[in-house]
């Protein structure tokens, strides 16, 4: 028998007291959920190319798409029950409350298994995470977008942005290289970004094929077409890991401060919250202090590119 | 009926390993009945040599994937007798207990996977998992439950990994013992409804008169160690096991033969039953009576039914080894020793019979040489023999060749031979 | 489960070569889950435990290793039929204790154990030199477990992976006692993960029936055991036991 | 904090009355090393008996009672096409005894990343709410270095300390809980002599430490050697096996695995820890590895160990146990890693002015 004034009584943690039961919680728990997952509907799927796919997600719950709200350059996780959970880079306007767009490339594991769900799948997405551009900052500039590859995906996040903010900034350039003419994402949306919301894109591939017509060679060969005023330029640059110094470099050689120029990096993740410590670059989170960084404090981290 | 019939069933499915039958019979006559055994040899005999001997039960368990604790501890048992080393009390009951758990495994498996099948006229078990559910359910108990008192006295359920030579390198946790107790106790309703399964069935009639031959030790159902006795009056000592077994080669068998008062004989369940039926828990000879079983009995068939008795023996006694376990001291468990040379047999019941290991070793604790006979083998020429008489008796009796092939194939199984741990 | 992803049960076959069948009698256990497991799959040919034997197989399980020529035959046949071919537990993926015979030349150990017959048998090849392997699942036996998640894997078509770093994270997960401050060499920190420790749990050091892990540091665990003054007869004892390291030291 | 006093024998009334009421874990001796030297763990306790209250130190932390190296976050239920997600926070109240001082600064600073950053995690509270900590002090062994690292005394984190003061038991009563507890039993307030004798066992305690690590800048040391041979000296050694992180009663890294249940009926995620040191600690899809080499990912454990990150304020996490240092096969230990950054530092100067021979 139990001598019950000894026994140790259960103090349960409840969903809901939790959230309050940490006083610096920061009022997140309002936006971002650290464990249970938004469930969201798969409302559009739009095939892109061989290897990408855009995903249209729209959080069911009517409370919950309210209180999401991201900025852009944040990330999400997203889960596939049964297969796992992937950081992704929010692709949408952040000035849309209906869905949200996810632009994802058949990688490993959990994306393929993404690959093979229709339209009406439930996934679940936990997020935002991370840091943003500082679009404020930015505004009053001319800004330099420049991607590589799929580097466009968390870039179609600030450039919804200064559409819906054109009059705010000088000078846009979207610069996009890819290998082949068949990897262009979001093609369709060129004429519009370039005739309605006065964006100049330039794109380049590396190796032409059929019917391309346009530069080929590497992107730091776009910055001949252009004129760039190192006093009065943000860039923000988003691509593979090689691609971050050699344009960094070129830009840094035209004097435009690092601290002016935005980069956003990629490492393995498994929880979004500075927790499982697998994003670590030096001592700074990727989810957490990232994934968008000025050139300054990632030139200083070793190993960061 | 047929004058002139061939039945070849080449890799024999439903039993361990690979191994043929033929049976020739022209002009209404049996001309030829084979077992072949076409298994390839893998001469585990000469791999151990040079080995040290602390790692020889590791590799002899490798012999066979069902009886893997028979085989280390028939190893440990002659390395132990050779190098004059005495295992803990306590080591010993758990060897004991990890053998009881590994023979109610192999039965549940033969019975219910291998054998059930041929009653219920399905080629395998799984359509019986929604023909006979209950049935299934019930096999599936016993054999997690066989599985598990393995798990919890060696580390895990196939290849052991704690049965050492000098005791066991880990004792089974208390914690453990009750749970697995408790499991006992849980499960032997799934046993009454095996026994109702097997006393529905019309088991062949068939009777050949032979030799049977096990462990004895006087005092309790023989497993590991004891006097090589019997029915033909035979008694020997443990280290005579050249004498009782006299192995010979056939040509189109991979694994041997052996004699000892006739031309063949037998081990295994019957004949642990045959001769140390007075040492059965008193419910098992309950069981045994409510089939009308009982010593000697010479029909091949009831072999099923010796396993299915076996079964309730091995869960009371179980039960009885978990309850002294409990009542030791479970840290001493292993002795030290120094390795010197010796030779010796490891003599233990395994699931089909019994299995002995002659090891000699050199100062050093290497084996110089050794020798593994095997239960199957020593049924090798029985089968053989009773596929003759199973085959003539089946001509008389009319059967059609679809009969015959049947019976056969029904014969060779209630041996429960395992082939690949014959020709090792 | 999702819109859109069908799952199909896999057509199988499992064939067992010269081996202990120890690894394929695992399908048959783990009991609690075994009428779901055997519901994830369509067998078409499994001589040890069915008498239904078809030809129409999408993946082959080959357990054990090779010794003789007609198993060779029999294996190439597999491989022509199988879409995906299985190395099933040890012997079948580094030739497993079987390989200890190579050591000896082939007429001694016929002469030796068959006096006076003819027997046949060659050096003992794991499956890969003799057909291509598209999956290996090491073992010695396979763990079930495993088995099952590969499975589930296969049937939902998700990527099958096998843990990368080595059996010491696994059993540090069990708050093992270190078998080398017992004075013992184990091979748990060069050996592949996936067992969940289980010999050296057991009190027993790892043989590394697994194989090696990704990218071991072979070089550093040669010395920590010359450190330690462990018995160099007995660490190549233990290197060779599943042949499973064979290339990566020098005997 | 109350501080009290118990006389020896009232103590293991108390700790009886208490394990023999709550799922309680305590240091027992599980084994002896070839050398003799008992080895520990933490395992369950039933008495006050089973309790090896002289011990020295366990082999393995406590951290896995608070973060298991296996954990459950949610199971996915399917039904037709949809799913539902369940979480629980599992956690039944337990008791942990002897936990060491640097042993309950480890949960402090687990408690710092995992309750007081961004991203508190429930899983963990629920752990840490349950756990009624009973800490003990001890002289230290050759090897622990927490003294340097600061840890060597704890004024927070448990529920209740003691401290052995000859006949007595010194308690430092840190919870309501604790306080109730004791009630029942038979003690005292401390007299002046007992405070003297407290002192007296802390100084002792302070005095007895034979390894000293000398930590002063480690943190800015480590951002300028980052290159420095040492890294590709130890990780040479290194096994890569991640026993290590294991041991440590500070690392937390993890990993999240979700896997199907073989009827496909539901999924579950687990969380499993990790460490840096496992060569696929930074690898991504498609196989690229940031962290490739074993000097690499050796170095991020120091860097981590002893820099620290953002979320925990940039302390250093390590508090000098040496569990990892003892258990580690290759003998790479704090002491010895970190010393050579400072000599490979020290050793720069004279190398530039004076040795001609500079590699
Ligand atoms: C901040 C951020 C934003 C991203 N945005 C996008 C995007 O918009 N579109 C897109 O297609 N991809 C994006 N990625 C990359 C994407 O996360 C990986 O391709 C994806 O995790 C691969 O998972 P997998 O299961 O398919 O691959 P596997 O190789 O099977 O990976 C197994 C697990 O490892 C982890 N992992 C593997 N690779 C990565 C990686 N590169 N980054 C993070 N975790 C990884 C994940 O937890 C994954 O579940 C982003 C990554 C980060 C860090
Ligand atoms: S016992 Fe073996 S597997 Fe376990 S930690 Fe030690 S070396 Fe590694
Ligand atoms: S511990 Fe080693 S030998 Fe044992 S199962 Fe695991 S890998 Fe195989
Ligand atoms: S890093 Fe080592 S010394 Fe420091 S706390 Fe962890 S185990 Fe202890």
């Amino acid at each position: 028998m139990l001598d019950k004034r000894f026994v140790i009584p259960l103090q349960e943690i409840n969903r809901e007291a939790f959230a309050s039961s940490i006083p610096d919680f920061n009022h997140r728990s309002e936006i971002m959920k650290t464990d249970m997952g938004y469930k969201c509907t798969i409302t559009n799927i739009v095939r892109l190319t061989e290897q990408e796919k855009l995903f249209q997600l729209r959080i069911i719950d009517n409370r919950e798409r309210d209180i999401f709200k991201f900025k852009p350059g944040q990330f999400l996780m997203l889960e596939l029950p049964g297969y796992g959970e992937v950081p992704i880079s929010i692709s949408s306007s952040n000035s849309n409350h209906e869905f949200i767009e996810l632009c994802i490339r058949k990688a490993g594991h959990v994306t393929s298994a993404l690959f093979t769900v229709d339209e009406g799948s439930h996934v679940a997405i936990r997020g935002p995470f991370g840091s943003s551009f500082p679009m404020d900052e930015m505004a009053g500039h001319n800004v330099l977008l420049i991607a590589g590859g799929l580097g466009v995906a968390p870039l179609r996040a600030p450039l919804f942005w200064i559409n819906e903010h054109r009059d705010r900034f000088l000078n846009v350039h979207l610069l996009y290289g890819v290998k082949e003419p068949s990897q262009l994402l979001f093609t369709y949306q060129f004429d519009e970004w370039e005739l309605i919301n006065h964006i100049t894109l330039h794109a380049i591939v590396e190796h032409p094929t059929g019917e391309w017509q346009g530069k080929s060679g590497i992107i730091t060969e776009l910055f001949d077409d252009i004129s760039i005023d190192p006093e009065n330029t943000y860039a923000v640059v988003c691509g593979p890991p090689v691609m971050f110094k050699c344009v960094c470099n070129y830009l840094d050689k035209l004097g435009i401060p690092m601290n002016r120029m935005f980069v956003s990096l990629e490492r393995r993740m498994h929880c979004g919250m500075g927790k499982c410590c697998r994003c670590m670059v030096g001592s700074t989170f990727t989810c957490v202090d990232g994934p968008v960084f000025n050139y300054w404090s990632v030139m200083n981290l070793k190993e960061a590119i | 009926m047929k004058h002139d019939f061939a039945l070849n069933i080449h890799h024999l499915p439903r039993v361990e390993g690979h191994a043929d039958i033929k049976i020739t019979v022209r002009n209404g006559k049996l001309v030829d009945a084979r077992w072949a055994i076409v298994e390839t040899p893998r001469f585990f005999e000469i791999m151990v040599k040079g080995m040290s001997a602390e790692r020889v039960p590791f590799l002899t368990s490798r012999i066979c994937g069902i009886c893997s604790i028979s085989h280390a501890l028939a190893s440990i048992r002659a390395i132990e007798r050779a190098m004059s080393i005495e295992p803990p009390a306590a080591a010993e009951k758990t060897r004991l207990l990890a053998m009881q758990g590994e023979t109610l495994q192999s039965h549940a498996l033969h019975l219910f996977f291998l054998v059930a099948p041929d009653f219920t006229g399905t080629g395998s078990v799984l359509p019986m998992i929604h023909s006979h559910p209950d049935l299934v359910r019930a096999g599936l108990q016993l054999k997690e439950l066989g599985n598990e008192i393995s798990s919890v006295t060696t580390g895990r359920c196939t290849h052991p990994v704690s049965l050492v030579v000098g005791g066991v390198s880990k004792a089974p946790e208390k914690e453990q013992l009750l749970k697995l107790r408790a499991m006992i106790l849980e499960r032997k309703p799934a046993l009454d409804t095996a026994c109702s399964f097997f006393q529905s069935l019309a088991i062949p009639d068939f009777k050949r008169e032979t030799e049977f031959i096990s462990l004895f030790n006087g005092s309790s159902y023989p497993s590991i160690g004891g006097r090589l006795i019997s029915t033909d009056g035979v008694n020997r000592d443990e280290n005579d096991y050249l004498s009782m077994t006299n192995e010979y080669t056939r040509d189109y068998s991979t694994s041997k033969f052996t004699k000892l008062s006739r031309e063949s004989s037998v081990a295994g369940a019957l004949a642990r039953f045959n001769n140390n039926y007075l040492l059965l828990h008193p419910k098992a000879k309950e069981m045994a009576a409510s089939f009308g079983f009982q010593p000697v009995c010479h029909n091949p068939f009831m072999n099923n039914i010796a396993q299915l008795v076996e079964s309730l023996h091995i869960l009371e006694d179980a039960e009885e080894l978990i309850n002294s376990l409990l009542d030791m001291d479970l840290r001493n468990i292993k002795t030290t020793y120094t390795t010197k040379a010796g030779s010796a047999t490891g003599a233990v019941e395994a699931p089909r019979g019994i299995l002995y290991h002659h090891i000699e070793t050199d100062a050093a604790g290497k084996v110089v040489k050794a020798n593994c006979i095997i239960p199957t083998t020593q049924n090798n020429g029985n089968i053989h023999n009773d596929l003759w008489a199973i085959t003539e008796q089946a001509l008389r009796e009319g059967k059609n060749d679809r009969e015959i092939e049947k019976l056969c194939e029904m014969l060779v199984r209630s041996y429960d031979p395992c082939i690949s741990c014959s020709v090792h | 489960m999702h819109k859109g992803t069908t799952f199909e049960k896999l057509k199988i076959a499992s064939f067992d070569f010269t081996c202990c069948e120890g690894c394929q009698l695992q399908l048959a256990n783990r009991e609690s889950t075994l009428t779901d497991f055997l519901d994830l799959l369509d067998i078409r040919n499994f001589r040890e435990i069915s008498s239904e034997q078809h030809n129409d197989y999408d993946i082959a399980l080959i357990e054990g290793s090779i010794s003789r020529p007609d198993e060779v035959e029999r294996l190439q046949a597999i491989r022509r039929q199988a879409k995906t071919l299985v190395a099933f537990g040890t012997c079948a993926c580094f030739g497993g204790v079987n390989s200890l015979k190579n050591r000896f030349s082939l007429n001694e150990l016929a002469v030796e154990v068959y006096p006076g017959m003819e027997v046949e048998t060659g050096l003992v090849k794991k499956i890969s030199e003799v057909v291509k392997v598209d999956l290996s699942i090491p073992g010695c036996p396979v763990n079930k477990e495993e088995v099952e998640r590969i499975v589930v894997s296969l049937v939902t078509g998700s990527q099958v992976t096998l843990p990368k770093y080595p059996v010491c994270i696994e059993c540090k997960a069990q708050i093992n006692t270190c078998l080398f401050d017992l004075g013992e060499i184990c091979l748990g920190p060069i050996t592949r993960a996936g067992c969940n420790a289980v010999c050296t749990t057991g009190k027993t050091p790892c043989l590394g029936c697994r194989g090696p892990a990704e990218e071991i540091n072979m070089a550093a665990f040669l010395e920590l055991v010359k450190e330690r003054g462990l018995s160099e007869n007995d660490l190549r004892e233990k290197l060779a036991f599943y042949n499973a390291f064979e290339g990566l030291y020098q005997p | 904090m109350i501080y009290k006093v118990i006389s020896k024998a009232e103590f293991k009334r108390f700790i009886d009355a208490l394990v023999r009421n709550n799922s309680s874990f305590g240091p027992r001796q599980v084994d002896s090393d070839f050398r003799g030297k008992a080895l520990y763990q933490f395992l369950p306790v039933a008495s006050f008996d089973d309790i090896a209250l002289d011990y020295t130190a366990t082999s393995s932390s406590a951290k896995h009672f608070f973060l298991p190296f296996r954990e459950e976050l949610s199971r996915f239920i399917f039904h037709d096409e949809d799913w539902e997600q369940q979480i629980t926070y599992d956690a039944n109240p337990i008791v942990l005894i002897g936990l060491r001082p640097c042993d309950i600064s480890a949960l402090n600073i687990l408690d710092d990343v995992l309750l007081n950053g961004h991203y508190p995690s429930p899983y963990y509270l629920a752990k840490r709410k349950n756990t009624f900590v009973i800490g003990m002090d001890h002289l230290p062994l050759p090897d622990c270095f927490c003294k340097s690292m600061n840890h060597h005394i704890v004024s927070s984190g448990f529920n209740l300390f003691c401290s052995d003061i000859g006949e007595e038991y010194y308690l430092s009563i840190n919870s309501s809980k604790a306080f109730n507890f004791l009630k029942e039993f038979d003690t005292r307030d401390p007299l002046d002599e007992e405070n003297c004798r407290l002192a007296e066992r802390r100084k002792l305690i302070s005095n007895s430490f034979l390894t000293e690590i000398d930590v002063t800048g480690l943190p800015s040391i480590l951002d300028i050697e980052f290159d420095s041979p040492v890294w590709e000296k130890w990780g040479n050694k290194c096994l890569n096996c991640g026993t290590c992180a294991m041991v440590c009663p500070s690392c937390y890294c993890y990993s999240v695995e979700e896997s199907m249940e073989t009827n496909l009926n539901g999924a579950v995620r687990q969380k499993k820890l990790y460490s840096c040191n496992l060569v696929d600690f930074a690898e991504v899809a498609g196989g690229h590895n940031f962290r490739p080499k074993n000097g690499d990912r050796l170095k991020y454990r120091y860097y981590h160990q002893h820099r620290g990150f953002a979320e925990n304020d940039n302390q250093q996490i390590c508090v000098g146990c040496n569990r990892c240092g003892r258990a580690c096969l290759s003998d790479i230990n704090p002491k010895n890693v970190i010393n050579d950054l400072r000599m490979e530092k020290e050793s720069c100067l004279t190398n530039v002015l004076s040795s001609p021979c500079r590699r």
